[in-house]
């Protein structure tokens, strides 16, 4: 059973048009910008796009947006992405946007076979617009389900041959949860090294919720608000 | 005189406690790390993963790899981690985290605050908001006291859709501290200078005034 | 001649497919792990928190800190994982463990299966079982066809308490190997040597013969 | 603020009769020793323990059994404890059985403000009494309701003075759901770190979910089944 590929266009083999997928990143941060750049490659349609942010004009999911590969985006912030705004209000664009623990914890949900809890995330509000609501200890929550796609296409830092994966600082972000949630999960990596050169006691993403493992090309990590402080 | 940002991160910064940790939100409520008070230990949650966040890194040492929830680049302190979304949203639901500071477009007299979504005009999404509001014991919005347009953002009720109900205990504005308990704004402090004529005049919401009302001391 | 508890091992590990993530109960599904046909691929998975089990340490390497869900000291092999409970139990309830072996005290023709408590007499827990069988699309049960008193553990419907319903895809025994579909155990195959009749006579449940019955081949 | 305590004594202040207690170990593997001494010392009674299993009749929870201080047990597993069957089955002890998974799954919900939640595990059995029952795809599940504790009590390899603990292998199990599941959780750790020792990437605990921590005084980390193979 290997589950290494060379290329990132092997890595991507059975993403179809109309498909569910779930990136993970946060922001430009930790996103796959490797397989976002090959889906553009594709030109697969009528995607629905499970990620936190939708990119920004030209990088990222907005790659994709900008040539209405996506139809659906399910998503918690947007706010840097006037391409998608304006596909948003058009109505071009079907736009889900959910609270962003809830929608960690639905990703994580999903990966864990958990079909549905309760959050008091977005009580009161539109979010809860058609769902449960239940009082525990007083306080109002919905209910929330699971989420799962297709695929998850997940970027690490460094990799190893049996799919273990460990990821660098904010990085992390949600492609833990996205890699449990993909029926096939895709990860690519910064660094591929052979089974037992990561230490088993630090391993963030076990080799079990990782179909498929390829080195990223490129990694070009856009910053998106450069702050510094002058030197004294 | 009106409060500039600055003087509304400071303000805040009085309601840290040592040993606490704490989110804030983007734009003023950033600033507040700037003034933790002497001899304070606070440790910064920021919701894409990160506890123990440290001031912006020296030119040239950006990491694009390490960043805040605003997307800005940081450093962190030692004794810092890092965790995905869901165990850092574990963190803020399981009110782990002992204050949140955000900003927001309304606030009502009830607590409640709408700061996502202008209906046709603009939608960014509520982020990390929601779950913040929803989960916080102590929720302080840090905010204008009015609009561009000049319009009172302290209602009655909120008339954008909302990102939680009953939540917010304190406004700090450029004017005032307000504290929301039954049903309306209690004023608090006012800035220094600032009259409580023009307090009342911009507060659209209900708003209880004691006979005395102490400035701010900064 | 019915087949020694290596012999079940043995006739399970045939089960197993290259790639696959395995679970292994206490007792006889532990022994599996000894029979993976030669140039497979299986890693297992026990629930207290690893992936990647190898053998049994040498004499004075024992690590009091690394054991399996039978809380034998064990060691892991290279690309090895370990995780805390609830994302090895995510690893399970969501379905990533292919196949799930354990043992039982009764399996019904319905595939129900009990093996954690004797009211009154003995309660063990469920411990992970529970999960297991709820969870897993492929569950093989390893047992002895008969209880000590000599009756059958292939029954009807189970007299104890149940760990799981209409969970068990597969029983093998020291005699035969049943499937279980449609509320009836199909006999599939028979232990070397041992004649149909005998694993009739010992089967308490709804038993479909077939006109003819392999020999298990091991 | 400091959270670090010199001696096991000073940790436990403020455990009193009639509290509720979670503590990580699974078996005798990761259970926190130092702590489970000092509460037969403190003896204090009438607890309710939250813990995967009961120690053995001369360790771990079985100390607090043989001296009668446990009034209700909450684990998945018993088997390796005779004192804690007879207690049991002759109704000295309250018990609560529940699925493993279960068990963790409900501990994280306690800590990560998820009141409820719905898992397959433990449909039609005596586990399901008295729960709501839901199909989701199809298939049947039981709603599960989240566990807290008064103190939870875990067990690391090192810790940090900032709280932030890393675990050993399999003595992981438990730890992490239960620290994050305590009112004030009680770290006892085999290395106490000054802050900044840790690498920030590889925490498994991090320290936010911890109010207090000790460097235990003695490890004596007793092995149940000691299966080993001859050398070649």
């Amino acid at each position: 059973m290997n589950k290494v590929v060379d290329h990132v266009s092997e890595a991507l083999t059975g993403i179809e048009d109309g498909m569910t997928i779930m990136l993970g990143g946060f922001g430009l941060c930790g996103i796959p910008e490797n397989s976002i750049k090959e889906l553009v490659k594709m030109g697969t349609k009528n995607l629905t796009c499970i990620s936190n942010n939708a990119g920004v004009d030209d990088f990222g999911l907005g790659l994709l947006l900008q040539r209405k590969q996506i139809k659906k985006m399910i998503s918690s912030y947007v706010g840097e992405n006037e391409e998608f705004e304006r596909q948003m209000l058009s109505g071009e664009l079907e736009v889900d946007l959910i609270p962003q623990g809830s929608l960690a914890e639905r990703c994580r949900a999903g990966g864990a076979g958990i079909p549905a809890f309760f959050t008091p995330a977005g009580y009161g509000t539109e979010v809860a617009e058609g769902k449960e609501v239940r009082v525990f200890n007083g306080k109002p929550h919905i209910l929330e389900s699971a989420l799962t796609a297709d695929f998850a296409i997940v970027k690490a830092w460094k990799g190893d041959t049996e799919g273990n994966l460990v990821f660098k600082a904010t990085a992390m972000n949600f492609n833990p949860m996205m890699a449990m949630a993909g029926k096939i999960t895709i990860a690519e990596v910064e660094e591929l090294v052979p089974a037992g050169s990561l230490d088993p006691n630090f391993i963030h993403t076990p080799g079990i919720f990782v179909q498929r493992i390829f080195k990223g090309a490129v990694f070009e990590k856009r910053i998106e608000q450069r702050t510094v402080r002058k030197r004294a | 005189m009106a409060l500039d940002k600055i003087g509304i991160a400071k303000r805040i910064a009085q309601e840290l406690q040592d040993g606490w940790y704490v989110n804030l939100g983007i734009g003023i409520p950033t600033l507040v790390a700037n003034y933790v008070p002497e001899g304070m230990t606070v440790e910064f949650q920021s919701e894409n993963g990160v506890l123990g966040m440290g001031p912006f890194p020296f030119e040239g040492e950006e990491d694009a790899d390490l960043i805040n929830a605003g997307k800005q680049t940081i450093t962190v302190n030692p004794g810092a981690a890092f965790f995905d979304s869901a165990t850092s949203f574990a963190m803020i639901r399981g009110q782990h985290v002992q204050l949140t500071v955000l900003g927001a477009m309304e606030v009502s007299q009830h607590g409640d605050i709408a700061n996502w979504k202008i209906p046709g005009k603009m939608v960014k999404g509520m982020g990390g908001a929601m779950d913040l509001v929803a989960s916080a014991e102590n929720i302080i919005v840090a905010m204008m006291h009015s609009n561009k347009a000049g319009e009172s953002k302290i209602l009655p009720a909120c008339t954008l859709p909302l990102t939680g109900v009953g939540c917010v205990k304190k406004v700090v504005t450029e004017l005032a501290v307000l504290e929301i308990k039954n049903g309306a704004f209690h004023l608090i402090e006012r800035a220094p200078g600032v009259p409580v004529e023009e307090i009342i005049a911009k507060t659209a919401g209900n708003l209880v005034v004691p006979e005395f009302v102490p400035e701010m001391v900064l």
